[in-house]
């Protein structure tokens, strides 16, 4: 009986965690910091899930939610913010030239 | 009478204290660096007692060997992503705070 | 050996596009005799799944072999079989006019990396596109059917993004996240199902249904979210600059098959499995949206100074005609109305795709597609013109297109249950809808003094015939009425029920 | 089940959760993103916890994977996406 | 059943949440985390769903199964919209900075 | 001006804003309610799963549905992976960088041992997958996790693997999926119904072969576009 | 450079023993995830190669050749130092007045490259009261908390320990 109030203490700290979070990410004037709540968002989402008694999605939740999302979201920001300040790239340029360099064969054949 | 089941959650109490004062120092402590101290070693020393602990109390040595790989795991990521940090900040010019 | 009457033919139009799909990612060189292949094979499942489903009644298939609550189970009954043909006469046209179309903007002279990349990705998109429409069309599973509308979804944004200009990729971000909305809200549905029942298979939905609260607000999540991806009135905002500035194979697509798969799925659940939660306010409520859309559409579509835009209202538009059936449906006691959605559906994807052909083909040969400026087309386009006025006929409803047998069902039954209300507003959706095929086709026709006519640009048939073959399509499908109707009576037993005694609500 | 296991990963959650305030407080980048490591070593413990007191050896397998990912956030973190410039240390 | 629902309110909260952000906030980026915070709302009142305490009886595998297969989906949904978002940005960027002859009013490329 | 800061400022009183709020919170109690309402008791189809367990050719429940009962549903997600894949390559090339920032001593220690280490927990994942938690995606997403962490530290050769093996490592568990799918047809006459003395090991098969393209896939999202000779070769012109 | 030398005079057995080296590892890595499981190294043998495979190809050569003694004494020191280190955190971050007072500090070491600083500069993280903030070439610029404790003779006492967990000689001049 111990164990089930304390479980449900869990739970409830638990969930209320994880609501404050969402919150607060979803509310934050800064991305990077709704990101970062993102990551730790997923962790938790793991614990409840391992809480669930669903092994296989904490899993699945604790490499990719936890893991992968958290660098893509990271380096998808980068990718957005390096071009405000308009740095070079290697691939718009690669496609430029390739357009460009196919124009000029084409000329060529003609 | 001490059992190695005892013996094992005298270790895991032993590291809840850790795990609070590395919440602790991450909250209080002046900058980032000072803040990177407070989360690698306490932390790590929490989750070592714990782990510690729980192969005091495991039914058989993989689980314990499992056990210490995780803890060797976690103390690798943690010593190095500490010191990326601490490197990166230091390029960035981010100065340690002074008393 | 597999002999013509196996069950396994049902997983044909699935299997096939999607393994072409595969190996047209694979290979580049080969994409188009895959992807032509899998269309043609493709048809020929069809025809004969359409055989099998005449002879013997509407099939079942485990997929697996493991029973219904378990396992995922297909099905092929009259409108499955219907909405499966349309897709394959339709799907065939687009291949070969993508193909038509990649090679005469390769051949030029600009840009031809980009073309290049166009091509390329297009195909394996396009293949799997058409697997996930025909595995909606099959499945009788509420989670195998958010598995295809996902796997619909993702080539679709895929696909409007391919053009790579700023506002098809904006159109498709906003697409993306719509479409993800409506998955989700539609997921949330299929949760509450299971909460309530315990089993995701359609029959056994069916035979268990009742009205509650779980259920109503079920449904009416899902619905949300389907009629979010139809772009049903009010939630119509993303489709217009997603169609139109897609690539006009890509618009072809998205306009004639995409939205038809949700709106499919919308008109199952609500009339085949839920149809004893169905409300009268609710169909209602649809139908007023449909009313509106209609109009609104239409007269967006007048406004517009683009050719695509112009086309892409005119979805929105034609989209309120399969909404009004609603509303009827629950009054009128017969099957004139299923008949009437689904003569609908099937003539609206054959024009409209046949449209957006003819219209990126003129768009391929001026440079532009500013209505104004497209005086004289017809003098060195004069098959795609033609394509695009009979597909206008049909858009009109005029006889004897599938169209004019579509709405003239529409009003019989309005007035035959006397709600002349939306029979009017069918007839106001014509008489808007002649006025913006007129605008453009007057245009065409128009040489204006001095108009210099442009050197014939070189292109292969594959860039107009398609487009006027399935105007065509379209127009006979008035003349052929009854055997589609045939085909919905033999092949479901709901609509053979509904034709001997009418809808029991 | 044993409440012991599970009351002490409760007060790890709860670190957790006051942890979080450095996340939304925290006046540098890095230190939001250290304390995002942080949870990552409470959830290990947490999952080793939680596996003893639920008696699932298979917790043991996320608290690896937990492990093993904890780095990558860090790592891409370092290197894409941390941008000041200069530091704000705070006094 | 106290835990089933705490963990179901929770995710329709979650869900809620997540539909609020993703109609008001402007920013692509949150607009696609708040589809994923949405996403897992859903899954989680699947989840509580199955959810049976131990001792209870078995725990039924399909929504796990369901959910399994709905977290992937959703990865890669996600890595499409971050990459799709990134690109509205450099081709707007990139045109508005080359000031290209072209206009972009014309449809269909 | 970055991104992080481009978030504008909300305005005040936005009747649409607050319009939809309404619209939220009405829902949310309606929803709540529903929820309240129907507290689901049954067991939904575990029984059936349970007592069909022996047949399914793996001793883990959820694996048996993911890959046996509904292994259409899988089938089909796998192609979801994929088309996210070529939906990316549509868009665009990978951007790598010009001059790659040279990742520190200790960085590349990290990626050294780590990275060899996910691969083989990955494969521990997959093996898992047959009697307890684990299978292809998990086993895929902490492969993934080991091409993520090798292509944060901008390996050199990483920027030419060739996009044909790449695509070859993406499609193959689609394919094997796809193949042994249709091999069932040919075989027992329907679609994904595995023959029952090869179940275990055609299980097997798929998850590994999945695991490492959904590993890749995810390699490949995160790398965030085509590789450089994607469109390079191919048909002569 | 001294490295790159000795992988071109025994490239073969180099080549070997890493290999047999690592495959032993990672096989004891794989015993470990799976327990006693026979049927387990079906999956195994594959696994481990490519866990090999994938290791050559980041790192070509490393010359492992760790004392034995040397891990005996060094395992007990770690532990011990660690513990403390948390005990150090514990004690500063619990006081009324925060009693931190940090500082940097450059170290030079001896210790070749590769795995020994490596594994010294991870170390010195995991010390009391020290961090290690920056790496360059054989200097290390460690943080500390504190700058009133021992920090010079802690780093140094640590060098020595991984000089002799690697066998490598303390060159003279080179350490101050």
């Amino acid at each position: 009986m111990m164990s089930y109030s304390i479980l449900t203490v869990f739970d409830i700290v638990l969930i209320s965690t994880l609501l404050w979070l969402a919150w607060k990410m979803l509310r934050s004037e800064d991305i990077f910091k709704a990101v970062v709540l993102f990551i730790s968002f997923g962790l938790l989402m793991a614990l409840a899930w391992v809480r669930m008694r669903a092994p296989d999605v904490a899993l699945a939740e604790a490499a990719l939610g936890a893991g992968l999302t958290g660098p893509l979201f990271l380096s998808a920001l980068r990718r957005m913010e390096r071009l405000h300040k308009d740095e070079r790239r290697v691939d718009i340029d690669e496609e430029r030239k390739s357009d460009r360099t196919l124009d000029t064969k084409q000329k060529e054949a003609l | 009478m001490i059992t190695l089941d005892n013996l094992g959650i005298l270790c895991i109490v032993m590291g809840l204290p850790f795990f609070l004062t590395g919440t602790v120092g991450l909250l209080r402590f002046p900058d980032i660096y000072t803040r990177l101290h407070a989360l690698t070693k306490a932390d790590n020393v929490g989750l070592g007692l714990i782990i510690l602990g729980l192969s005091l109390q495991a039914d058989n040595l993989f689980t314990v060997a499992k056990l210490i790989l995780i803890w060797i795991l976690v103390l690798i990521a943690s010593s190095a992503s500490c010191h990326l940090v601490a490197r990166s900040a230091m390029q960035k010019n981010i100065h340690p705070w002074v008393k | 050996m597999i002999s013509f009457d196996d069950p396994s033919w049902i997983v044909i139009p699935i299997i096939l596009p999607l393994a072409a799909g595969l190996l047209c990612f694979l290979t580049r060189r080969w994409a188009f005799a895959f992807s032509l292949a899998a269309s043609l094979g493709n048809l020929l499942a069809s025809g004969i799944l359409l055989k099998q489903l005449l002879s013997v009644g509407p099939l079942s298939y485990n997929v697996g072999n493991w029973k219904a609550p378990l396992g995922i189970a297909l099905r092929i009954d009259g409108p499955a079989i219907l909405m499966l043909l349309m897709t394959a006469v339709t799907g065939l046209g687009i291949t070969l006019y993508a193909r038509g179309y990649f090679s005469f903007r390769i051949s030029g002279q600009k840009k031809i990396g980009r073309h290049e990349r166009q091509e390329r990705f297009f195909w394996p998109l396009w293949m799997t596109l058409w697997a996930s429409l025909n595995g909606l069309f099959l499945s009788a599973d509420l989670f195998n059917l958010y598995v295809t509308l996902e796997l619909i979804s993702i080539p679709a944004v895929a696909l409007a993004a391919l053009s790579g200009k700023p506002a098809s990729q904006i159109a498709a971000f906003r697409y993306l996240l719509v479409s993800l909305l409506g998955s989700l809200s539609y997921l949330l549905g299929v949760v509450f199902i299971y909460r309530t029942y315990g089993v995701l298979d359609l029959a056994l939905l069916g035979s268990k249904t009742a009205s509650g609260a779980g259920i109503g607000a079920a449904l009416a999540l899902m619905s949300v979210g389907l009629l979010l991806k139809t772009a049903l009135f009010p939630m119509h905002f993303w489709l217009p600059p997603a169609h139109a500035n897609a690539l006009a194979p890509v618009s072809a697509i998205l306009s004639a098959l995409v939205v038809k798969a949700s709106f499919y799925l919308l008109f199952r659940l609500w009339f085949d499995v839920f149809a004893s939660t169905i409300t009268e306010p609710a169909l209602n409520l649809l139908g007023t949206l449909g009313g509106v859309a209609i109009v609104w559409g239409a007269l967006q579509a007048i406004r517009q100074q683009r050719l695509k835009l112009l086309v892409a209202y005119s979805t929105v538009s034609q989209l309120g005609y399969l909404f009004i059936a609603f509303p009827l449906a629950y009054l009128e006691k017969g099957a004139d109305i299923w008949a009437a959605v689904i003569f609908m559906a099937l003539a609206h994807s054959c024009a409209k795709s046949a449209m957006f052909m003819a219209a990126g083909t003129i768009f391929l040969h001026a440079g532009h597609d500013r209505i104004n400026d497209l005086a004289g087309v017809r003098s060195y386009l004069p098959v795609t013109v033609f394509a695009y006025a009979i597909a206008g006929v049909n858009i009109m409803g005029l006889p004897p297109s599938g169209g004019f047998i579509a709405k003239w069902l529409l009003i019989s039954s309005s007035l035959n249950s006397s709600q002349w209300w939306w029979g009017l507003i069918v007839m106001a959706g014509s008489l808007l809808a002649s006025v913006y095929v007129f605008r453009v086709v007057s245009r065409f026709f128009v040489i204006p003094e001095g108009y210099h006519v442009p050197d014939r640009q070189p292109h292969s048939p594959l860039l107009e015939w398609p487009a006027l073959v399935l105007a065509l399509v379209a127009l006979l499908l008035g003349l052929i009425a009854p055997y589609p109707l045939h085909i919905l009576e033999t092949g479901s037993s709901l609509f053979a029920m509904v034709s001997q005694k009418g809808l029991l609500l | 089940m044993s409440y012991l296991h599970i009351s002490c990963a409760l007060i790890i959650l709860c670190s957790i959760a006051a942890g979080m305030i450095r996340i939304l407080s925290g006046p540098t980048a890095a230190d939001r993103m250290m304390a995002a490591q942080l949870f990552g070593t409470c959830g290990v413990a947490i999952l080793l916890l939680l596996a003893k007191g639920m008696d699932t050896i298979v917790l043991l397998d996320i608290a690896l994977v937990f492990a093993l990912l904890a780095a990558l956030a860090t790592i891409t973190f370092v290197r894409r996406a941390w941008h000041e410039q200069s530091g704000v240390p705070r006094r | 059943m106290i835990t089933n629902m705490l963990y179901s309110l929770g995710g329709l909260l979650l869900f809620i949440m997540g539909l609020f952000a993703l109609i008001a906030c402007s920013h692509p980026l949150r607009k696609i985390l708040a589809v994923n915070v949405m996403a897992t709302g859903v899954f989680l009142i699947l989840i509580a769903t199955a959810y049976k305490q131990a001792g209870a009886g078995e725990i039924d595998p399909v929504p796990h199964a369901m959910v399994l297969t709905g977290i992937v989906v959703s990865v890669s949904v996600t890595a499409l919209a971050l990459i799709l978002a990134c690109r509205v940005q450099e081709t707007s960027n990139r045109s508005l900075s080359q000031q290209r002859k072209n206009d972009f009013t014309g449809a269909g490329e | 001006m970055t991104a992080r800061s481009t978030q504008n400022k909300r305005k005040r009183f936005d009747p649409v804003l607050l319009l939809v709020l309404l619209l939220i919170v009405f829902l949310t109690g309606l929803l709540v309610q529903v929820i309240l309402a129907t507290d689901y008791l049954g067991s939904g189809l575990g029984d059936d799963v349970a007592r069909f367990q022996d047949l399914s050719g793996v001793e883990s429940p959820v694996t048996a549905v993911l890959l046996n009962f509904r292994g259409y549903d899988t089938l089909l997600e796998v192609m979801v992976l994929l088309m996210a894949v070529v939906g990316v390559w549509s868009l665009t090339r990978a951007p790598f960088p010009k001059k790659p920032i040279e990742p520190g001593p200790i960085q590349l220690a990290v990626v050294r041992l780590l990275a060899p280490l996910m691969v083989l927990f990955s494969f521990y994942l997959v093996w898992q997958g047959s009697h307890l938690a684990g299978g292809a995606f998990q086993g895929g997403a902490v492969l993934g996790g080991a091409c993520v962490l090798m292509l944060v530290s901008e390996l050199p050769w990483l920027k030419n693997i060739s996009s044909r093996f790449l695509r070859i490592g993406l499609l193959s568990g689609p394919l094997v999926f796809l193949g042994v799918a249709i091999l069932c047809i040919v075989l027992q006459g329907t679609l994904l119904d595995y023959p029952q003395e090869w179940v275990g090991t055609l299980l097997l098969l798929i998850e590994t072969a999945c695991a490492v393209s959904i590993g890749l896939t995810l390699a490949c999202l995160f790398a965030g576009g085509r590789p450089k000779d994607d469109l390079s070769g191919g048909r002569k012109r | 450079m001294q490295d790159n030398n000795r992988l071109s005079i025994h490239s073969h057995s180099h080549l070997g023993r890493c290999i047999f080296l690592r495959f032993l590892l990672f096989s004891a890595v794989w015993l470990v995830l799976t327990g006693s499981e026979a049927e387990s190294w079906i999956i195994g043998f594959p696994a481990i190669g490519c866990a090999v495979f994938l290791s050559l190809k980041l790192s070509p050569s490393s010359h492992v050749s760790l004392s034995f003694v040397g891990i005996c004494s060094f395992i007990p020191f770690f532990l011990r130092q660690s513990s403390l280190s948390g005990i150090d955190v514990m004690r500063r971050a619990l006081s009324r007045r925060l009693a931190v007072n940090p500082g940097l500090v450059s170290y030079t070491t001896f210790l070749p490259e590769g795995a020994p600083r490596i594994f010294f500069v991870n170390t010195i993280s995991l010390l009391p009261g020290t961090l290690s903030a920056d790496l360059q070439s054989n200097t290390v610029t460690v943080h500390t908390i504190d700058k009133n404790i021992p920090i010079w003779a802690n780093i140094q006492n640590l060098e020595l320990r991984i000089a002799i967990l690697w066998r490598v000689t303390p060159q003279k001049g080179k350490a101050l």
